[in-house]
């Protein structure tokens, strides 16, 4: 159950937190197993994503990795973020401890709903 | 990580485990370099040897008013909790079939109740109630013609509760005065040192106790026997222990295990004062952090055991951002695989999920300080406040931050 | 009582126990003291135990060629033969109902395999012939459709023979090809540390090993366990070693073991040298001892043990005078409550009643010196002397002292 | 199984070692459960024993309690002799270890028969 620096240093500096009340395309979603909450709210430029911010409930990675999402995706164009897949986060989340790639599932799941909702 | 005018890390999760005592260490330490002898040995090495763990048994007897032949070594509280329940349910069972426990026993009961009820024990859970107490009359009811053991924890490890031992130790001498086989055991493992425990007085058969939960070393145990209660070993070979526990001794830690009773028999009194800073923790908490529960009973409970729930926040987030601060907790959360598995004694005290996942135990030793709590509450609200300020369950219109760009 | 020469007491009883290596009690120290945390916290102090606790795995995985995850820590060599033939026998006992073992088992082997018949358990006990070892042959013609288990120790702790393991592990391998559910279990609590011992040139598919015999602390042990291997857990609780051995870890001692585990590798070309020191004192017992006998296989013997029978004297007389020269051996003659249990692998190899009787094991360690076999050598003769003069048994003519008055 | 100085020192230095060849009486007695044995020789005086030597197989108590015996016997009457108890036995030995009881029974059926087949 070690966790790596970058989920610890998002844990306790979580950026982009809160809802965007003007933002483009929203999701939520649960992991109904666990409980684990995640809502992510993204802004869209001409071609890439200008902002996101994340709500997120459960344990460390969960949160953590909707923090880094928030950022990773600042400046990526829908294409590159359409693209990133749960092994990606995973390794640029610097690794998960056995049991945990779950937080990576569901934020990937976040960020995949709420791109899916954008209807630009 | 942690401000400088702490002279250490803060450790408050002594009930997961205690620092050893250095008089401990220090008792054992010859035990392991010169005196390393088989305590089975009939020579000089094995002898010396022998009559220290002699001196050991009796200073565990004397923390619990037993007698020095009811004390039998085992490797832990586990191993202790194993060889009375299955030890005595495989033992009497021409006598009957029944065994009675709670729902929120440590596993080390629970489970091996579980694997009695596979080879066709019956089981009965008892409730317990929000207070985290079981009742006695939910032990008196559940006693049948067929019940042959009665096992429930002295305190409970997660929210300190002290249950009912005497009340139910008595009913089950008035039982036997008709019914002689039915057993009483306790799992004393969370209360030894910390609470008054003496076998007679709680009027229980058999009492599990471990040494890493008193500043003795891990990896030794005991479980005291009541004269004439017989028991199937669960670990068979040589004729140690009397022939109820196999294996060669321990010795250093059986010596380690015999100074921390000593040293918590003598500590007993003073360390009912940890429940002043407990309860200054306590009070502290509900001034500075809102929205928050104290679980299980205020009467009766340890005196080291602070129990709370954080509403909208996670407990292994919230432990690991304390653990960042230096400040070691426990959860009864546990979120694993993508599944929680709620702590079973929580969710027995009927809490809702969530304030479940949001429990923290802060669990303290006669080694904490009042510097070591106002830490905690320095760095506490403002944990919790961030951990809020992320969490989509928290309904406070102040605090839902929103964004414009 | 000791020649004021000696640095010490003489200790040649080291397949009883060993004095830790100080290397070990160093690497453990800081386990007790600092990093005292439950290997299951999630918080650093758990965290800093449970990396400690990985690195022992790993040191006794290399030790013995096994995988990382087939080691289960247990409260030492005892609980290790229980977990492997206990937990084995009952977790294919739906695929047959036979165990083959031999005579001359440790009791915690051979008492745990008593237990089972009376759980309905078949066990046939293979003999051991005059050299103290057991067939090959015996083993292969004993397995029958129903045979499930087999457990043969690999070095025996009394005379020190080493079983023919890899031929029995080789026929487990062929048998297997037909039969699926055929394990085979060895005690290698002896050998460890002091002959090659790697779990896949001997083809088992258990193997357990004691801390405490060579040079690690007591309380501590590992069964390994091949990987597809499944068992009936004998302690249950939390979930601790994979579901295979519940109970808080004894992390100092977990530490510990991995420490000696490290250090017996380095020694062990080294040690394969304990046979000269050894064979030096049987030539010299020889020279100065009439009427005596070595027990036990010459060539395929551990190299630190030498077990000798002494005629007309018995055992624990002789060890009793040895000690007070400061001396520790260990003596296969058990006489308690007027019945005397001889050793039954000195039995078992055919050895006379009263050769049984007046059989000493002297054990050596990496620690034993040439002064001090020398000064075994000083002082055994005239012990041996004095006692078999006063022996009734003693038929010498010129040793019967005749007195007038 | 610790066993008293005595004992000990019986142990060390056996007394009375040997078969007495004009003794008045001798005894030779097992315990045929464990193979301990006892041969007991006693001269007599006129009212009293003047020497008595033994040999001794078995366990540290058995030799030195007929060590012991030897010498308690020198000047001792026939009558103090034949009154000697087990207990008191045990106990002029510093004690006797759990189970270690049947060394000083050995001895007193010793003393006893040899004392039976004394014909003065
Ligand atoms: C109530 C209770 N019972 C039993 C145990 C098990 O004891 P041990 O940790 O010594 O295996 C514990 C602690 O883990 C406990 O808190
Ligand atoms: C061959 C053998 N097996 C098992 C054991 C038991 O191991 P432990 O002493 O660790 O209980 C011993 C030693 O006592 C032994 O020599």
């Amino acid at each position: 159950m070690q966790y790596s620096k970058v989920i610890l240093e998002h844990l306790e500096n979580p950026r982009n937190v809160g809802e965007m009340i003007d933002a483009d395309s929203f999701a939520e979603v649960v992991n109904n197993a666990c409980g684990d909450k995640i809502k992510l709210f993204i802004k869209f430029g001409d071609k890439q994503i200008i902002s996101a911010t994340m709500k997120a409930y459960g344990c460390v990675p969960t949160i953590s990795a909707a923090s880094f999402l928030t950022e990773w995706l600042k400046g990526k164009t829908i294409k590159e973020a359409v693209n990133l897949e749960v092994d990606e986060l995973i390794s640029l989340l610097e690794g998960l401890p056995r049991g945990k790639r779950h937080a990576a599932d569901l934020a990937i799941e976040a960020l995949q709903r709420t791109l899916l909702s954008y209807k630009p | 990580m942690i401000e400088t005018y702490l002279p250490s890390r803060v450790y408050l999760d002594n009930s997961a485990s205690t620092k050893l005592a250095p008089e401990v260490l220090a008792a054992m330490l010859p035990y392991f370099t010169e005196q390393f002898g088989n305590a089975s040995s009939i020579h000089s090495f094995g002898q010396q040897a022998k009559g220290a763990m002699d001196e050991a048994r009796r200073q565990v007897a004397t923390l619990i008013g037993a007698d020095f032949n009811e004390i039998v070594f085992v490797s832990g509280g586990t191993e202790a909790d194993n060889l009375a329940v299955r030890g005595i349910a495989e033992n009497y069972r021409s006598k009957g079939n029944h065994i009675i426990t709670s729902e929120f026993e440590h596993p080390a009961v629970r489970n091996t109740c579980a694997s009695l009820e596979k080879q066709g024990f019956r089981v009965t859970y008892l409730p317990i109630y929000e207070n985290g107490l079981v009742r006695v009359e939910d032990v008196k009811s559940a006693i049948t013609e067929d019940t042959i053991l009665i096992s429930i924890m002295h305190a409970n490890n997660e929210v300190g509760t002290i249950q009912p031992i005497r009340e139910i130790g008595g009913l089950v001498k008035e039982i036997r005065l008709e019914r002689k086989h039915l057993f009483f055991h306790t799992d004393a493992v969370q209360s030894v040192g910390k609470t008054p425990v003496d076998v007679k007085l709680l009027g229980v058969d058999a009492l599990s106790l471990s040494g890493h939960k008193f500043h003795g070393p891990k990896g030794i145990g005991a479980l005291y026997l009541r004269k004439g209660v017989r028991i199937n070993p669960q670990v068979t070979g040589g004729r140690h222990e009397k022939e109820r526990r196999a294996g060669t001794e321990n010795v250093p830690a059986i010596v380690g295990l015999g100074c921390a009773a000593e040293l918590a028999k003598e500590n007993l009194l003073e360390f009912q004062n940890i429940a002043l800073l407990r309860d200054y923790l306590e009070r502290e908490i509900t001034r500075l952090i809102p929205e928050i529960k104290f679980n299980g009973d205020k009467e009766s409970r340890l005196p080291n055991i602070a129990n709370i729930s954080f509403s909208y926040i996670e407990g292994e987030a919230l432990l690991i951002a304390l653990d960042l601060k230096g400040l070691a907790v426990s959860t009864g959360s546990a979120c694993s695989s993508g599944s929680t598995e709620p702590s079973p004694v929580l969710v027995a005290m009927g809490l809702s999920k969530e304030m479940v996942r949001g429990s923290i135990r802060f669990s303290f030793s006669r080694y904490t300080t009042q510097a070591e709590v106002d830490y905690v509450l320095s760095v506490l609200p403002e944990v919790v406040t961030r951990l809020r300020r992320v969490s989509p369950l928290y309904k406070q219109a102040m605090a839902i931050e929103q964004h414009k760009y």
